[in-house]
């Protein structure tokens, strides 16, 4: 069980900012593949993962990074900040 | 040395009261303002963050530009919500004894928050809401350091 | 776009008010401050210039900045006469909607300041008054623009 | 007849913040020398031509400038703003 938390256009997409997902998992992008098979809401929201970045417990991580430990996993766009 | 995230707006003046001590002959300060885009009508911004990560990532960029400069004092300020056009959304400072090493620290913080802090802008204009999109330029930019 | 040579003090909230107008995303400052240098007890900065000369040497410095970036506001304003430690020497401003555009503005307007616009510094301390010194490092700094 | 002008150290080593002086030089650099031959303060102030700067008419010239046709000559030492 991972928290899995999603912002900007990627929130929009999948249509809400957090939920707990159950995963056997091994990587982010393992993860990933897991959501795009349930719903289309999901393809849509990664449909480019050159546009997805995440974030593993607050920390940026790339999409091979392995899940074991993590409590959160974050999905959003390239940040835009300043 | 501080790093601030907030909702409500900052008073520079405020801000730079005993900046920088004593020591620091060079203030460096960087405002950034939401601009009144020519093209689309411009009513407001919103900006979005992750709480439980902003304040962390932007001391981890702030301590890294502490390591990188001789800085005596250094300060972020960031805000999110919805702002409207004209208004302050962010500003760094950066003080030093020597002006090359504020102009390059601010300059460093502003790349780095700018792709490495999050925050995501939507533009709302009367046409409808836009997510703003990153820069190549702004990736490009980080190389440098 | 201003330039101004003045004895008095001025207040960064008061010139930054209303600066760059609508269209003016990023702005860039710098200050600077009389320092209080740990060697020698400094008691006052005593800063001379050449009234005949100063303020066009300045607007020819700004004029030169709006030609190489796209600014929508810029600002000089440069003291003289005796100045004690953490009072404010002087300071620049740059608007644009680029944040590269302001940063390299005033980093150019400074390192011309620097070394073209004629003001001399005196250190009064203790032990004596001693002129300061031009770095090599400064007119090194003219060659990248 | 020209009007010359000194600031900072130069100043303080000749003696005076300004001056008309009679002369025959063709250059800043015949200039400075007819000064450096009338009195040792101007050999003093004029010891280190590397530390020299000079404006005609407010201008920043090289020291091999012509004078003709100018009111003011400033000399100076390299600047110290900002």
């Amino acid at each position: 069980m991972i928290d899995v938390v999603y912002f900007a256009w990627v929130r929009e997409r999948v249509g809400l900012p957090k939920e707990q997902v159950e995963t056997s998992a091994t990587t982010v992008a393992g993860l990933i593949e897991e959501l795009r098979a349930r719903e289309e809401r999901y393809q849509l929201a990664f449909s480019d993962m050159s546009a997805i970045r995440v974030a593993l417990d607050q920390t940026l991580v790339d999409v091979d990074a392995p899940l074991a430990g993590a409590r959160e996993v974050a999905f959003f766009p390239p940040m835009t900040g300043g | 040395m501080s790093v601030r995230v907030q909702a409500e707006d900052f008073d520079m003046a405020h801000e730079l009261a005993g900046f920088g001590g004593s020591s620091a002959g060079a203030i460096v300060t960087f405002t950034g303002i939401v601009r009144d885009t020519k093209a689309a009508d411009l009513q407001a911004m919103e900006i979005e963050h992750y709480p439980a990560m902003t304040q962390s990532a932007l001391e981890a960029i702030e301590a890294d530009a502490r390591r990188r400069w001789s800085l005596d004092d250094c300060l972020i300020v960031h805000r999110f919500g919805r702002l409207r056009p004209a208004e302050r959304i962010m500003m760094v400072a950066t003080a030093s004894a020597h002006r090359a090493d504020a102009f390059a620290a601010a300059e460093f913080l502003m790349d780095y928050l700018k792709s490495r802090a999050p925050f995501w802008k939507k533009e709302i204009t009367r046409d409808g809401e836009v997510w703003v999109e990153s820069k190549a330029a702004d990736e490009t930019a980080l190389e440098r350091w």
